[in-house]
């Protein structure tokens, strides 16, 4: 075994094994589960590194181990895995830190981490994935692994949320299935491949590959809560914190995302697909879904629900980047899938805050929160404002892309579907940063906690910041090289090449 | 030779019911050596065949070991072993001087079954097998086990006597009762086809295949933990298994209506035993429905019918095995810790049996088919299969089946996350009882990734590839 | 509820119809056998000479399928194992026996071990073998144990457990000392084969005995004491 | 037809009369009853079809399948007979019970 083999399986392996010790460790030795989780990320994040440069220079990364005769799980790298694995690997480390913070004295803490760690695991690994089996394998790990996440707080609405959650990606799972052992049984392999592998069957398969593509594409949707398999997300909000931003932000959501460019290009080819008629369809579900999201984000005030449906609405943007079909709406999306996690995390981050600190939960409860905790809530605005699409902040360059690509296509409906949204994420945020800032602060909290001079604890400070930093610089600083722009243009190329 | 020695240890048990663990783990630990014996017998010599007495059938009596027995003789061993490990620490001295004796007893007649190529050798071991179930099952005391286990003999009794008589008239057909020449010289005839039913409804009643099924979850439910394993993980699928060669070898072709016929009735026990598990409202109940349930997926490849179904519904008997005596030994160990297995009020216990609680969750996992997992790889081909050869109903059955389950597992897992509002006096578990179960569930979890092991073993001596020749 | 006594009805003339049409057929079958059917009756003749015994019966049980026979004894055993672990074994009734049982068994209990031994050795070349010779033993001992005999308490624990699995025992010990000897489990040398065979038989004999009378006394309930 | 096969019809006859017993009836004794004479019919056939040709000696191999067939059918007698007391002392009757729940 040599290193271009070893280095994915590290990758993966360096949050599995710290997750599987942490399991049997003792709810107080804290210091060592500590140590062991962020020994992983860091570790995790040096390893992604390297491979980055690795790919960036030509190097080929790839480990297979066989499946079943003619099927191998095979975890490689590439442009479009590296994108996602950075994000969520440098994503990984940041909620670590956080989730240490949150769940200070709670119980459960090692089952906890360790499904943590599970759950950033599947998400690298599917990721990493080089065919659909090993990505199914990760997907449907991820799926266990958030389960008893969603469900840590213990309480009977947690079980429902739980069950609920379960319902839809077990449901979800089980048409992605179906969909890809059907795909075996025409095509023999499962193996991704640029421009995809399913275009040279006959055409008398074709109904069947839109009907696969169905079952496959709504199996995804549903973790990507597109409509109208969203209704477990909004549900899901009962975790606590760092769970959520790990579904929204880090792992879950982004998977289903990840998984549909995947198997639009790397299966199908996009330009198959748009041949099948299939990636219309697709964009004018995902534009409902953005449309209905954000609607629906309108009217809720409980803030973490807000939050939830606007990643409804924000996550199929990526959807809606790669089903235009054109290279500049591709680096849209894709970009999109970088800047919304960093973005909403934030957004998350300063809603656990909120609550932890100061009881609150309601967004009518956050009069003159600003003045309170200053830092959460510049935090919270940048990531507010990138979510709007206000320049110079990442989620206005991703917008960009959309809009070019959009135009590029000749799918100019698309920009009325970017304008309409962007309003409507005006209006929602808005109202909260006028809340916030320039409302008085009532005479005392809910629950306040006291820490002294600062604000709240460093370690539920510090990620939020630093999560509203990187907005910033990926919006400043998105034509430098190694940036996520330049990945997607990477992968973009690959895919439309004639 | 694998058949005596857990014969021998059973006596060597009875002769002394003072110390019975220590024969008892030796003997176990003697027959894994001697099955992976077997294994690189077969694997570096090919297909044995062993003629007792030196006669030889027709007269004599053969013994034979190709890939299919060889995987069944394996999913015995593991579990087998495990369930002694376990059964060390779960029955007191009382019982435990009963139950080495007809624990081992049953092992010796599962090994028997597995290597025997003769129908009356099979009937007898069959009577074996059903004896020490049931006496096993009997071992816990109690009206419900002793109900379960009259029923359960009842049941068996009629299931052999049907198979006997089936034996009955194909030797005054073709005056012999070896598997082998029986297969040379079966034709179609009405005794044949009598036999055929007779001999395929005595097997399924043992099999518990629905609607034949209605003994299985009182006597599965209400048997000692240890008994309850044996019987889902290995009894039953002793008699799928004569099924599975008589219908291989003897009698004519296996895509035809009967092949239909079985494979709607596993559709059947796959909807039914779903449905019924989600309803339990006792834990050992849900598990043994699930266990009616998952025999019928086994049946679905006598539809299906081509090599890599079977081979698929063997990866499924060997995962479903270690998943299923995992699932039972969890169970046992919340009924040993807290006194009772009523799901609603599993939050008291199960919090605090981690271990247990993820043997049960990761045995959960295969028995969904959810990846990564042996139940996974053998759900993956069944589908596969059932695509490819145009019958794509079994697959919507086995989707739907694979929902119903993922049901009832999370039924029982999400009581395990709510806080206990009542702390709850409880005994405390044996340390190996716990481990057990765990590592039963952790083989399961690894059979998802070194599938071709256990396929390269079963294709010995080609046992799916229609009638052996010659 | 008439309702449902019409549905029993209705299901109850449902089975007789099934059942008879089950009949029927079977006795179709069973009448249009095949004709001739190559029995192995004329094997068993060939190969008898090298058996041991004449009996052809006594031959194919203990020689050509006596493996099968091994397994039987297990069966046995492990009933009488499934009866004790029910754990409702007990001294056999309180009551004394009449005068005629007693005077009867008195007379009766030699006579049958005498048969049985003769059975056992007519096994050989005439109908009788073993297993009748043991439930005429058992019978025997049955009738002791209702005419109010007792086992002395040296006799019931390792040596009465050593008798009841003699006979299989001594079955496998033999098996495994032949695979030494011809390589094949159960293969008799043909010179040994018939004092091998009355060997065995004779254990099996005295274990068949034992355990069908442990079996009665197992069950036999408690005189009239409740549990 | 010779007067050999009237007996295996009897055995038909008895196994199909066994099954139905079985099937009806619901005190256990007589169930086992109903099995063992389930068992005989089996057992009749079995000899009785050994003698289809009167030319020959009868074929042996029966005969011993079915006294085989008897030791296992009068052991699971005693454990059903066993089982059946156990159960009336647990429960107070002779019937099977269903499950608690």
């Amino acid at each position: 075994m040599n290193w271009n083999t070893a280095l994915p399986l590290l990758i993966v392996g360096s949050s599995l094994l710290p997750g599987l010790v942490i399991f049997f460790l003792a709810e107080k030795r804290v210091a060592v589960r500590i140590t062991l989780n962020l020994f992983g990320a860091v570790l995790k994040l040096v390893l992604v590194g390297v491979m980055l440069w690795g790919v960036f220079h030509g190097e080929h990364y790839e480990a297979r181990l066989p499946l079943l005769p003619g099927l191998d799980l095979v975890v490689r790298a590439g442009p479009l895995s590296m994108l996602f694995v950075t994000l969520s690997t440098g994503l990984w480390l940041v909620t670590t830190i956080y989730a240490i913070g949150y769940l200070e004295e709670s119980p459960h803490r090692s089952r906890f981490f360790g499904f943590f760690s599970l759950c950033v695991t599947a998400t690298v690994g599917l990721a990493l994935a080089g065919n659909l089996i090993t990505f199914i394998l990760f997907y449907e790990l991820l799926t266990l692994a958030t389960y008893p996440l969603v469900v840590h707080r213990g309480t009977e609405v947690a079980r429902l949320a739980g069950k609920n959650y379960l319902f839809y990606t077990v449901g979800g799972g089980a048409l992605l299935l179906i969909g890809t052992v059907w795909l075996y049984t025409l095509t023999g392999t499962l193996e991704f491949t640029s421009r995809g592998f399913v275009s040279g069957l006959e055409t008398s398969h074709q109904p069947a590959l839109v009907i696969i593509f169905v079952l496959i594409i709504a199996g995804l949707g549903v973790k990507a809560a597109l409509l109208p398999f969203h209704g477990w997300l909004p549900q899901a909000m009962v975790a606590p914190a760092p769970v959520s931003a790990l579904l929204h932000a880090v792992a879950v959501v982004k998977a289903g995302a990840f998984g549909i460019v995947r198997v639009l290009y790397d299966v199908y080819g996009i330009e198959f697909a748009a041949s099948l008629g299939v990636t219309l369809p697709l964009a004018v579900i995902a534009s409902a879904t953005i449309i209905y999201g954000s609607i629906r984000a309108l009217y809720q005030d409980n803030l973490k629900r807000r939050l939830a449906f606007s990643t409804v609405s924000q996550v199929s943007y990526i959807t809606l980047g790669v089903a235009i079909v054109g290279p500049i709406a591709t680096v849209g999306g894709l970009l999109h899938l970088v800047h919304q996690g960093v973005q909403k995390i934030t957004l998350f981050f300063c809603a656990g805050n909120l609550a932890e600190t100061l009881g609150i939960h309601k967004i009518s409860m956050m009069n003159g929160v600003g003045r309170r905790m200053p830092w959460t809530m510049t935090a919270f605005t940048i990531g507010a404002f990138g979510m709007i699409g206000v320049p110079p902040l990442a989620g206005f360059i991703s917008k960009w892309y959309l809009g070019l690509g959009a135009m590029q296509a000749d799918q100019d409906w698309v920009i009325l579907i970017l304008a309409g949204s962007s309003l409507l994420n005006a209006a929602y945020f808005l109202p909260i940063l006028h809340t916030a800032w320039f409302k008085a602060p009532p005479d005392s909290w809910l629950l306040e906690r006291d820490f002294g001079r600062r604000e709240t604890a460093w370690a539920l400070l510090i990620p939020p910041l630093v999560t509203a930093g990187l907005t910033v610089l990926l919006g400043l600083l998105a034509s430098a090289p190694f940036t996520p722009l330049e990945w997607a243009r990477f992968f973009a190329n690959q895919e439309y090449v004639q | 030779m694998i058949i005596l020695l857990p014969l021998i240890g059973a006596l060597a048990c009875f002769l002394w019911p003072r110390r019975t663990v220590s024969p008892g783990l030796i003997t176990s630990l003697g027959i894994v050596i001697c099955v992976v014996g077997l294994g690189w017998q077969l694997m570096h010599l090919g297909v044995q065949r062993h003629a007792v007495g030196g006669w030889g059938a027709p007269l004599g009596i053969d013994l034979y070991a190709d890939g299919l027995s060889l995987l069944m003789l394996i999913v015995t061993a593991l579990v087998g072993t495990a369930i002694s490990f376990y059964a060390s620490g779960y029955f007191d001295q009382a019982k435990a001087r009963h139950f080495w004796p007809l624990w081992l007893f049953l092992w010796a007649a599962l090994n028997a079954l597995f290597l025997s190529a003769d129908i009356f050798n099979l009937y007898v071991t069959l009577e074996l097998l059903g004896l020490a179930a049931v006496a096993l099952v009997a071992l816990a005391g109690g009206a419900d086990a002793l109900s379960g286990a009259m029923r359960y003999l009842l049941v068996s009794l009629l299931g052999s006597l049907a198979y006997l008589l089936g034996v009955a008239l194909l030797y005054h057909s073709f005056g012999t009762v070896d598997i082998a020449l029986l297969a040379q010289h079966v034709e179609s005839s009405p005794a044949v086809w009598s036999a055929a039913g007779l001999m395929t409804a005595g097997l399924l009643m043992k099999t518990a295949l629905f609607p034949l099924h209605f003994w299985l979850p009182p006597a599965h439910a209400s048997a000692p933990a240890p008994v309850s394993a044996a019987l889902s993980a290995l009894v039953v699928k002793g008699s799928f298994y004569i099924l599975l060669r008589l219908w291989l070898e003897v009698f004519p072709s296996t895509g035809s209506l009967v092949g239909e016929m079985l494979a709607g009735l596993g559709a059947a026990a796959v909807i039914w035993g779903g449905v019924q598990a989600l309803r339990q409202t006792r834990l050992k109940m849900l598990i043994a429905y699930s266990t009616v349930m998952q025999l019928g997926y086994l049946f679905l490849a006598f539809s299906i019918g081509s090599a890599i179904a079977w081979q698929a519904a063997l990866i499924l008997v060997l995962s479903h095995a270690l998943a299923k005596a995992a699932m039972f030994m969890a169970a046992g160990n919340i009924q040993h810790f807290g006194g009772h297995d009523r799901i609603a009020d599993l939050d008291r216990v199960a919090q605090r049996l981690p271990l247990t609680l993820t043997a049960f969750g990761l045995a959960g996992v295969s028995i969904m088919g959810l990846p990564p997992s042996g139940g996974f790889i053998a759900k993956w081909l069944l589908l596969e299969m059932s695509i490819r050869t145009g019958k794509w109903w079994w697959a919507g059955i086995m989707v739907l089946g694979g929902l119903l389950t993922a049901g009832y597992i999370f039924k029982v897992i999400g009581r395990a996350f709510t806080q206990a509002v009542v702390p709850h006096e409880a005994r405390s578990v044996p340390f190996r009882m716990e481990w057990t179960a765990l590592v039963l569930a952790a083989l399961v979890i690894l059979l998802g990734f070194f599938t071709t092991i256990p396929l390269t073993l079963m294709n010995i001596g080609a046992p799916f590839d229609g009638r052996p020749d010659g | 509820m008439k309702n449902n006594e019409q549905v029993g009805k209705m299901f109850h003339m449902l089975l007789i119809l099934l059942l008879f049409v089950m009949a029927v057929w079977l006795g179709y079958v069973v009448l249009h056998l095949r004709a001739s059917p190559p029995g192995l009756n004329a094997l068993v003749g060939t190969s008898l000479d090298t058996s041991g015994v004449s009996n052809p019966v006594t031959a194919v049980l203990l020689n050509f399928r006596g493996y099968d026979t091994l397994l039987e004894m297990g069966v046995l055993l492990l009933a009488l194992l499934g009866v004790l672990s029910l754990g409702s074994a007990s001294d056999s009734r309180e009551t004394p026996p009449g005068l005629v049982l007693d005077f009867l068994s008195r007379l009766l209990v030699p006579v049958l071990i005498l048969v049985s031994g003769y059975l056992l050795w007519a096994g050989a070349h005439a109908p009788g073998g073993a297993f009748q010779a043991g439930a005429v033993l058992g019978a025997a001992a049955v009738l002791l144990l209702l005419s109010g005999w007792h086992l002395g308490e040296q006799f019931s624990g390792l040596l009465l457990r050593a008798v009841l699995i003699l006979g299989i025992g001594v079955f496998i010990l033999a098996g495994i000392v032949l695979i030494i000897f011809s390589g094949n489990f159960l293969e008799y040398p043909q010179s040994l084969a018939g004092a091998m065979i009355l060997m065995i038989e004779t254990a099996a004999m005295l274990s068949i005995g034992v355990t069908l009378a442990a079996l009665f006394q197992g069950i036999a309930p408690t005189g009239g004491q409740d549990k | 037809m010779n007067h050999m096969m009237l007996y295996a019809l009897v055995g038909v006859g008895l196994f199909t009369i066994g099954l139905y017993a079985l099937i009806v009836h619901a005190q256990l004794l007589r169930k086992i009853l109903a099995i063992n004479v389930m068992g005989s019919g089996v057992f009749l056939i079995l000899v009785t079809l050994a003698t289809r040709h009167q030319e020959l000696l009868p074929d042996p191999v029966p005969h011993a399948m079915v006294i085989t067939g008897i030791v296992v059918a009068a052991s699971a007698t005693a454990l059903a007979l066993a089982l059946m007391l156990s159960l009336r002392a647990a429960t107070g009757q002779d019937t099977l019970i269903e499950p608690s729940e």
